[in-house]
């Protein structure tokens, strides 16, 4: 009897404990992020690609604003990923002209401060560079690149969009391990 | 018993197994089949609304299911009521025996139906994320093979049941019962398969 | 010679005795914890899903508040857009799913077997698995509130707001889960009721016999069967153009945004009768034993209660007037949706007739009456205006539909608390107190007019609907705190009610039987009422149960008391028939119900939640059926007629 | 203080909006008198004195009729409702001649409006108002770039949604002259209440006059605060998104703001058009608009001050 009791209550710890879990899976993944950090214009020396560095150390930027963890920047960075047009040059993630993002060959380094500076510095080929952005909009473009090849969590990388489909869902996307590419010689698409 | 009355309904003599309709597990099953047919109803009007919305149906680039593997688990779906005609006859005499016999026909069909229904979801040369043609397909065909998961482990687990238990008259009835359910969803199917797998190819 | 009894009260022979003592045995649950988890009791099950529902209400009413709060003044800074779009739509999603439904049908189970005077529900195991399941539902909705999860994008979820582009994360897909565990639990009810009606009534409760709100119930029933699976799978549809990334709503795609609004108010309208028309059963009821005489008009009453039925599967797209759907077919609807005001019409002018003729005794349930008549009357006259699609194209998604919705549901919400008031004795075996019950009902009344009779008036000067602030300049303020105001009068007077239960609960005057002298069969039984309901199920000698019951009434004998052995009757002349085994507690179908809630939370996350959740189902479910040892002896027995 | 036009169902300024404030007038009377009527009949069915009664049959004879003619009654009422209704349904759908054609898309959460043109050059964009002939028919074609917002502008008429993958159509007329406030009745998300627009109606010459100077490109900057307000526009992020011409500044993800002086509000009816509210726009968008897409641009002071006066020179 008292051991059957027992068992009932645990029932419901479970219960419980299933709740818990989905709440760590929230709070920072569902926060809308709207103006809870300062407007800080990105810049390009701000992130190094080495801790290596001469002369007077200069700031950087704080990796505070990153949003590979958070789903609402992740979309935002969807948002933008075609409203700056990248989408001229790399398709849907595709690549065209510019190198595919949903392939695991990174030319500058997979990790989220090497997407920074590729983003905000440019890289010859023609990759321009996106200076004049809020560093926390590059952050929401970072997290969105990362997610083309399945570098974020399944719940933050975003769905299919209401547009024509031409790739299968970030979400849907299994992580590629990165592997370094050689930038291609220029002019060839 | 001495105050017993003559306006008092003693109930005492009445039986305790009934088959069809008098019986409640019958009003049960017919409920829940009910509610599943609505659903397939959902399923088919949304097919149908896209299908209006839409200039080509399948659109362009798209294949129409192939038909072999679809109109075979059709024909196989349909004729599986003969042996549960089996089953009912059975259960209707009480004839215990007998009845093992056809559940275990049945076991054997319930399943096969899950491999013919794989090979349907495949025949829709589509995957569902391809257009909303796709996904209404896929989801239409996936609901009702839901339904054959059900009744593939209900048949089973029954089945098991009625070999290492003994088993008392109400299970006869029960038997009766699954075989109704079994009937509405081997038919509800063909207008789907008409709609989901014929539709294409006449407009 | 005495009558056998029907009331453990009211125990004569030793018979009587030796029986009812059995009884208790053979229905009574097992104490402790284990006890609480496993019953099958339609009872316990049905206040249960009382108090749950009611929680839910006192929560959405929370979110109301704070919504009041925002609103009180222009650009105000309490909450941002944020925080104020997952409140309303919590609001609408709470009221809607987990407190008006549960609740009609929380009442549903707990007196359908009373009043046709049966043992229990008709499945009693699937009963306890729709509670477990409905409760999860509530759960995971609100855990997704506390977690920052909580939907936003309104009670309709509309795409494509609602799809994966302009929803990220799990907002939406919390909701879609939460209308399917609330959807399954409604089915479910849905089917016991029904089976209930058709097959436990007492010998002798022909059709045209049974009391009004189980006709209500019958009703609703079926409304449910056919309009909830609707929406559960516009939710699947939801949930998969979210997680597998389908396209039934893309219309880049060939989908398409309007067919989700479709699928949503074909169930979305039939729902709103689902709410009212238990409540206006519960009128009859309340009319008829406070004047004393059987309701003038059964046969108009239930004609226009089955008729509200068809009518309202035939109105869904008045919701959507100001969409691209063709003008013509919109007049058609326009037609329709005045014509259902004809069938509440007939209803209130039978109650007037009703109290006409009676002597009325002004006792709470009965004021809450009288309110409501005053209060659903608005909302129902406002309800034919927005009918009319030029009219509608103004007032649509303004404050005006806001204060409809609200008289009309809150008119329905009126014979609810009389209902609470009316039937306390029964749940309770005390009565709630008077004096404060005067206070509700004249609170809730003010409260209802203060708070919604301006949103009228603000809707028409251009106002619109889930607005988190307005502009100054707009002049919307005075009234927007006016309302806000009767919000907090409202608040007041739940408190009342509040208090008012929690002390009748202890120190409520007992209240016997019968205490208001009225005439359906749950009141021929103790209150509250035993585990196994009536000693001898009464024999019904007419449309009044108990008004029309002779002396020393007859009774169903010879249905065996040391085994779960219920009377099923015929359909339409509840002849008896048969002898059905009822099945006993267990905890199957707690497990059950973990299970899908398991599946179904994991299916937010991954596609892989389907597979593993129909294995934990399929072994709970096989738990579930598969007799234990002592259950297969009483069926042994019962066929063999010899003890076991 | 945004200086607001009508904006009341009640206060209708063209004939759809009148049309449907007269229906309303009829329904809302009859319902008074029904609502009346009904509540007479329970106050004193419940209070009325109790004398001896008729005898049963009489009495039901009686109750059957009163109920027989309440239903009857309540069915002439409706028949006569749904007539009425049917006549102004007609009346408004009918498609006007001679009308002005303007296409709005709604965007998150933001209208731009264009006024198609034979020749591509002389097509005019704007955003969040809609200048209209007064005494003439315009016909409104509604699109939606993301999600389903509508559109409604009470004084005039009644609202239609707009739906993406569709594309509707509606039309009014203001009769006279004036400013006639409309707002999104469809909710579309985080700034769903701050979604507001301007219906400014002029006589028809001053129409003609206003889209000849929108389809000029904004003057080069005169003094050299604006020319250095011109620069730090094309230096920072707002060239990312709006448009100017003539300069290089050509996206279209934000309103085009080549006439944006012209304009009474900014941020879709959120601010009055004043350097003060420009500023605060600039420096804080999530500050009036939390959700909204526009970043902010923190900037010096001087540059801020010199933006806005750039801005405020684009007539």
């Amino acid at each position: 009897m008292t051991m059957r009791r027992s068992a009932g209550g645990t029932r419901l710890a479970s219960l419980l404990v299933l709740l818990v879990l989905l709440a760590c899976a929230g709070c920072e993944r569902e926060a809308r992020r709207f103006d809870d950090r300062p407007p800080a214009p990105a810049s390009g020396d701000a992130v190094r690609l080495t801790p290596l560095e001469a002369g007077p150390v200069t700031k950087q930027v704080s990796m505070e604003d990153r949003s590979d963890d958070n789903a609402w920047d992740t979309a935002q960075g969807k948002r933008l990923f075609s409203q700056f047009n990248c989408t001229g040059c790399h398709g849907q993630g595709g690549g065209n002209s510019g190198p595919a993002l949903m392939d695991d060959m990174w030319i500058y380094g997979a990790e989220p401060e090497n997407i920074y500076a590729t983003i905000v510095q440019g890289r010859p080929n023609g990759m321009p560079s996106f200076q004049r952005l809020q560093s926390q909009q590059v952050w929401q473009l970072v997290a969105y690149v990362r997610s083309l090849s399945g570098l974020l969590a399944k719940d933050v990388a975003g769905g299919r969009d209401d547009h024509m489909q031409r790739k299968a869902q970030e979400q849907s996307t299994d992580p590629m391990k990165p592997r370094d590419a050689q930038p291609r010689p220029a002019g060839q698409p | 018993m001495s105050d017993s009355r003559a306006s008092d309904v003693d109930v005492a003599a009445l039986p305790t197994t009934v088959f069809g309709p008098r019986d409640l597990g019958w009003w049960g099953t017919v409920g829940f089949m009910a509610i599943e047919g609505t659903t397939l109803l959902v399923a088919a009007s949304a097919y149908l609304y896209l299908w209006r919305n839409a200039p080509t149906w399948p659109p362009e680039h798209t294949l129409r299911p192939s038909l072999f593997w679809p109109t075979l688990s059709t024909a196989v779906l349909v004729l599986s009521n003969l042996p549960m005609i089996g089953v009912s006859r059975a259960a209707h005499r009480f004839d215990l025996a007998e009845l093992r016999r056809w559940m275990i026909v049945a076991s054997v069909l319930s399943v096969a139906f899950l491999f013919l229904r794989w090979q349907e979801l495949l025949a829709l040369n589509s995957r569902w994320d391809t257009n909303a043609y796709a996904s209404v397909a896929w989801l239409t065909v996936g609901m009702h093979a839901s339904l054959l998961v059900m009744n593939a482990c209900e048949t089973v687990v029954f089945t098991v049941f009625l070999h290492t238990s003994r088993v008392t008259e109400r299970y006869f009835s029960d038997a009766s019962d699954a075989g109704v359910y079994w009937v509405f969803i081997t038919l509800v199917w063909v207008p789907l398969y008409a709609l989901v797998y014929l539709g294409p190819y006449f407009i | 010679m005495t009558a056998r009894a029907v009331s453990p009260s009211r125990l004569a022979t030793a018979d009587d005795h030796a029986a009812a003592a059995e009884l208790e045995r053979t229905w009574g649950d097992r104490p402790g914890l284990i006890g609480w988890l496993s019953t099958v009791d339609h009872k316990r099950i049905g206040i249960r899903y009382m108090v749950t529902a009611f929680v839910f209400f006192l929560l959405g009413g929370l979110n109301a508040g704070l919504m009041r709060l925002q609103l009180s003044q222009p650009e105000n800074g309490l909450l941002g857009p944020d925080r104020y779009s997952q409140l309303f739509t919590m609001h609408g999603t709470t009221m809607m799913f987990l407190f008006a439904v549960p609740m009609m049908t929380a009442l549903g189970i707990y007196f359908v077997p009373l009043m046709v005077g049966a043992r229990d529900v008709a499945f009693p195991r699937l009963n306890a698995f729709g509670y477990w399941v409905y409760l999860i539902g509530g759960l995971l909705l609100y855990a997704g509130l506390f977690t920052n999860t909580g939907p936003d994008t309104g009670w309709f979820s509309y795409v494509p707001l609602a799809g994966p582009e302009y929803t990220p994360g799990k907002r939406a897909d919390v909701w879609a889960q939460t209308v399917t565990f609330t959807e399954i639990a409604a089915l479910i009810a849905s089917v016991e009721i029904i089976a209930t009606i058709f097959k436990h009534r007492a010998p002798g409760m022909s059709l045209n016999r049974m009391p009004i709100f189980v006709w209500a119930m019958l009703v609703t029933s079926f409304m449910i069967m056919f309009s909830m699976p609707w929406v559960a799978t516009a939710s699947l549809f939801l949930a998969a153009d979210r997680l597998i990334g389908t396209h039934f709503f893309n219309p880049a795609e060939g989908g398409d945004a309007l067919l989700w609004q479709h699928l949503f108010w074909f169930f979305g309208h039939p729902e709103v009768y689902i709410i009212f028309i238990p409540s206006l059963g519960m009128v009859s009821h309340i009319v008829a034993t406070f004047t004393r005489r059987p309701v003038f008009g059964y046969t108009a009453i239930v004609l226009a209660n089955v008729a509200q039925g068809f009518l309202s599967f035939g109105l869904w797209v008045h919701h959507m007037f100001a969409t691209t759907v063709p003008q013509i077919g919109s007049s058609f609807f326009s037609a329709t949706s005045a014509m259902i005001a004809i069938t509440t019409g007939i209803q209130i002018f039978c109650w007037i007739v009703t109290i006409w003729q009676g002597r009325p005794r002004f006792r709470v349930p009965f004021l809450f009456v009288i309110a409501f008549v005053v209060v659903f009357m608005i909302g129902g006259l406002s309800g034919v205006m927005v009918a009319s699609v030029p009219f509608d194209t103004q007032v649509h998604d303004t404050y005006f539909v806001v204060a409809h919705l609200h008289y009309v549901l809150l008119g329905a919400l009126f014979p609810l608390f009389g209902a609470f008031y009316y039937w306390f004795p029964k749940f309770t075996g005390r009565r709630l107190g008077e004096r404060a019950g005067r206070w509700h009902v004249g609170l809730f009344f003010v409260g209802v007019h203060l708070t919604f009779f301006p949103m009228h008036y603000l809707g028409l000067a251009g106002m619109p609907r889930r607005v988190y602030t307005y502009l100054a300049d707009t002049g919307w303020g005075p009234l927007n705190l006016l309302a806000s105001i009767g919000a907090v009068v409202l608040v007041s007077s739940v408190v009342v009610f509040l208090a008012n239960a929690l002390v009748s609960l202890r120190r409520g005057t007992a209240a016997g039987d019968d205490p208001w002298e009225a005439d359906s069969l749950e009141w021929a039984t103790a209150s509250p009422s035993p585990p196994y309901n009536f000693v001898h199920q009464p024999v019904v000698e007419g449309r009044s149960a108990l008004w029309d019951r002779s002396e020393a009434g007859p009774v169903v004998t010879g249905l065996r008391t040391d085994v779960r052995e219920a009377l099923v009757t015929t359909v339409m002349d509840a002849r008896p028939d048969h002898r059905h085994f009822a099945p006993s507690p267990t905890v199957a179908p707690l497990l059950a119900a973990l299970a899908t809630g398991v599946t179904f939370i994991a299916l937010i996350f991954t596609p892989w939640g389907l597979p593993v959740g129909s294995v934990l189902l399929l072994v709970t479910i096989t738990m579930w059926a598969w007799p234990s040892r002592e259950e297969h002896a009483d069926q042994r027995s019962q066929e063999t007629g010899a003890p076991a | 203080m945004i200086q607001l036009g009508g904006h009341s169902a009640l206060h209708p300024a063209g004939p759809q909006a009148a049309r449907i404030h007269d229906f309303w007038q009829f329904l809302w009377i009859v319902a008074a008198v029904v609502f009346a009527a009904v509540v007479a009949a329970l106050l004193y069915a419940a209070f009325r004195r109790r004398g001896t009664d008729l005898d049963p049959p009489a009495a039901h004879r009686s109750a059957v009729r009163a109920v027989a003619a309440a239903t009857v009654g309540s069915l002439v009422v409706l028949f006569v409702f749904l007539l009425l209704n049917f006549r102004a349904g007609q009346a408004l759908t009918m498609p006007p001649d001679g009308a002005v054609h303007v296409k709005v898309r709604g965007h998150q959460w933001w209208w731009e409006v264009v006024y198609p043109a034979a020749t591509p050059s002389d097509q005019v964009t704007t955003a969040n108002e809609l200048h209209v002939p007064a005494g003439r028919p315009v016909v409104v074609e509604l699109t939606s770039a993301d999600v389903i917002h509508s559109f409604w502008p009470p004084s005039l008429v009644g609202k239609r949604d707009l739906i993406p993958g569709d594309v509707a159509t509606i039309w009014f007329q203001a009769d006279t002259p004036g400013v006639y406030r409309g707002q999104c009745a469809e909710f579309c998300g985080h700034q769903h209440a701050k979604m507001g627009f301007l219906v400014i109606a002029e006589p028809p010459a001053d129409f003609e006059g206003w889209l000849r100077r929108q389809r000029n490109s904004s003057a080069t900057p005169a003094d050299s605060v604006a020319a250095r307000g011109q620069e730090v526009f094309l230096a920072t992020q707002c060239a990312l998104c709006h448009t100017i011409r003539p300069t290089p500044a050509g996206s279209r993800v934000g309103p085009d703001l080549t006439h944006l002086a012209g304009r009474r509000t900014i941020a879709a009816g959120s601010l009055p058009n004043d350097p003060a509210s420009l500023a605060r726009w600039i420096a804080d968008p999530q500050g009036v608009k939390p959700g909204a897409f526009m970043p902010a641009t923190p900037l010096e002071q001087a540059d801020l001050d010199a933006l806005v006066a750039y801005l405020g020179t684009l007539e």
